[in-house]
């Protein structure tokens, strides 16, 4: 059984050590600050230009000057900060953040990753997907392993526009855990009654058989 | 030196075709009152350099944009003004955020540009001048100075100095020092040394024209 | 997660040959604790990255220096250091203030290096390479890092957050940015929470140990 | 008779119009200040961090954390701000700044400026005297007309190591008041009982004879 959004979020969480900062992208990265143990100091950063941002609580208002880079209303923690953007994307990439989460629409086998648009005639916005990508010193992905019409997210190549190369050290997606080497991948972990094999044929390249448990 | 000013004073100084950069990353540390009134300006081919297009669809079908310079236009659900930018042929220039950002500090700073690995091997290399620095390869993307720059503030006094909260600061910082002419708008107007030197974000020097909370405006306008 | 260190500890981390900035510019915001104590550890071929050498005599005279990267190595009265420099075979590397604060930022932001006009037709601009950007030729200097940095705050709390007071910002935060591992020496070491987040000049990720006053060195060294 | 350096400090502040930013140098610089009118703000920005900085008065104690560029005691106005080197210099080269004050060795026909050392061998430190000159929008210096031996430090060409190439707007020495428009050098001013002759004598390169008083 394939893990669900919640599951991944929950994956990731278990994997992230206490002092890390970590920059979080929309989708099913924002869901995994719940899962991350109470007494595991990890702070989250948003592009935007705050270090140890929270969710908002139930008995929290909503501050119009307190938002995500998702543009959803958050709180700070003891111990946060506020910046300006260029300071910003200086922790981002000058290596300070010591990992990000993001979503993808496509990974390659070198690492390159593209989620910010399907098309090149389209209009959209790179926003700091860039930044971090590239300048995170580990990026792990979250995503479903294929797409709705049951193509691989994981290819040889990337068809869509890049948002950069070479970056990605891990993909977290509902069939299983990979890690990057190089162009050498490895299963770190399946999900429950998913097994190599099935990851294999869900995948656009080779995935070695070494170390997967 | 007072550099209070009434909003419609304030806005004499934008003229057709200039470079307006306007500060806020979605509402946090959006200057409303400025963009509200530079809407009844009825000024033309005006470059909107700002972090999204969301908050300029007002701008935009008035016809008062001819490019926009930003990292992240709008998310998927604006059909509506993704629908105004290709009818009023709105020319959108992308940067990765953090180049975006970076490069109007760049021009605040009087440097030649910035250099980084954002964008290497990818369609935003396209056009750069690749430079290489002790072996490793950077793009090059030139300052992005402006004209004017609209931002938001918690707090101002009367020399411009400047104190925001939360993620208010986002680009307001780095366009205040961009432009060759910064108006603020603030919440809240405070006396000479109100504003502790140690909890100013943005230091006078870097701000022309002080515009008071709404609710003053109307009275003070010149 | 906690970064409080006793003193010696922390200074572990400098071996033979590295480059170590240090903060300050004249005493204030000069890491005094942390300078101290790097005397008797008995380092060797130090590059010391600091704007100015004036505070460095001891480490000089005793054979711990091989380069200093600075701007304004001394005033015209120093003779016993200009001597021990020359009798040390230090060697001296000047960068224009600016230039230098900015290589250091640049290092800290994952950026190429500055593209500055200051220095063109002079001997600072000798070896560099000229970069041409619309029209305007900069000097291209590399970005400064360092393997450790050596700073000075008021407040600190066990996260790496850091307030500073007065002019004594200076050199420290563009340092505590640009090396692989910055030691921040603090007046006052204050639980998480005391430091504002609007008041926080040194956010923590950029810091990796915190020393607290000289008074409780002793006790918490390990 | 010649002006005194506190004369040519007072020239230099009678000049200087509300609500400008200015930076100053060593030597002559620091004495304009106390000529600036009590009615008249203007804010002097210090490259260690400081605007708005003013001497610390008779009652004042001096701070260690609170020094001018010339490691002198200080103190600041309200209205002032503090802040660190990078954003410092970010004012000064992004010609924020509407007056620099400097001293200066050498200054050449073409508003080239010497003022950091005299010879090239000598161990010297250039400060932010590069980036100040480059980096103002206005930049007058207070000198003497000549050396202690009676040279002209205004020559065609400056002969010690320059700081920067065709900055200088002002010069307000002993003699004169000069000011520049491209290699074409007039007076403003002349001392009490020093004509134009004198100055031209004590000038390495010409002087217009237009508009002088």
């Amino acid at each position: 059984m394939a893990w669900a959004r919640d599951e991944i979020a929950g994956r990731i969480a278990a994997d992230i050590p206490d002092g890390w900062v970590v920059n979080i992208g929309v989708g099913i990265p924002t869901l995994v600050p719940e899962f991350i143990p109470s007494e595991r100091e990890v702070l989250f950063q948003s592009e935007n230009g705050i270090l140890g941002m929270v969710a908002l609580g139930p008995d929290g208002s909503p501050d119009p000057e307190m938002i995500d880079a998702g543009k959803r209303p958050i709180a700070i923690r003891p111990g946060g900060s506020f910046f300006e953007s260029s300071l910003s994307f200086s922790m981002i990439r000058g290596g300070h953040i010591d990992l990000g989460i993001v979503g993808a629409l496509q990974i390659s086998r070198a690492g390159d990753i593209a989620n910010w648009r399907t098309d090149e005639k389209m209009i959209g916005g790179i926003g700091g997907a860039a930044d971090v990508c590239s300048g995170v010193r580990n990026l792990w992905v979250a995503m479903l392993h294929t797409t709705d019409t049951g193509e691989s997210k994981l290819m040889m190549e990337c068809g869509y526009p890049l948002t950069a190369i070479g970056v990605v050290d891990r993909v977290y997606s509902d069939l299983a855990i990979l890690e990057r080497d190089g162009v050498t991948w490895h299963v770190i972990a399946t999900a429950p009654d998913v097994d190599l094999a099935e990851v294999r044929r869900a995948t656009g390249f080779p995935i070695e058989s070494g170390d997967e448990q | 030196m007072d550099k209070r000013e009434g909003i419609s004073y304030a806005l004499h100084s934008i003229d057709d075709g200039m470079k307006v950069a306007v500060g806020g990353f979605g509402g946090a540390g959006f200057p409303e009152s400025l963009v509200s009134a530079l809407e009844k300006t009825g000024k033309k081919d005006l470059v909107i350099v700002s972090n999204n297009a969301a908050r300029f669809e007002g701008l935009i079908t008035s016809g008062a944009v001819s490019k926009i310079i930003c990292s992240f236009p709008f998310g998927g659900a604006s059909s509506t003004l993704r629908a105004a930018i290709v009818d009023a042929g709105v020319e959108l220039q992308l940067l990765p955020q953090g180049t975006f950002a970076e490069c109007l500090r760049s021009a605040g700073s009087g440097l030649g540009g910035v250099l980084t690995r954002v964008g290497i091997g990818t369609a935003f290399a396209e056009g750069r001048q690749i430079i290489n620095v002790n072996g490793t390869d950077f793009l090059l993307e030139p300052p992005l100075a402006v004209d004017v720059a609209l931002i938001h503030a918690e707090q101002a006094d009367r020399w411009g100095n400047l104190s925001m909260r939360g993620t208010a600061r986002n680009f307001n910082v780095a366009m205040a020092m961009a432009a060759a002419k910064t108006i603020a708008e603030a919440n809240e107007v405070l006396e000479i040394g109100q504003i502790s030197p140690d909890r100013c974000d943005v230091p006078g020097i870097f701000v022309d024209s002080v515009v008071g909370p709404r609710s003053t405006l109307e009275s003070e306008d010149l």
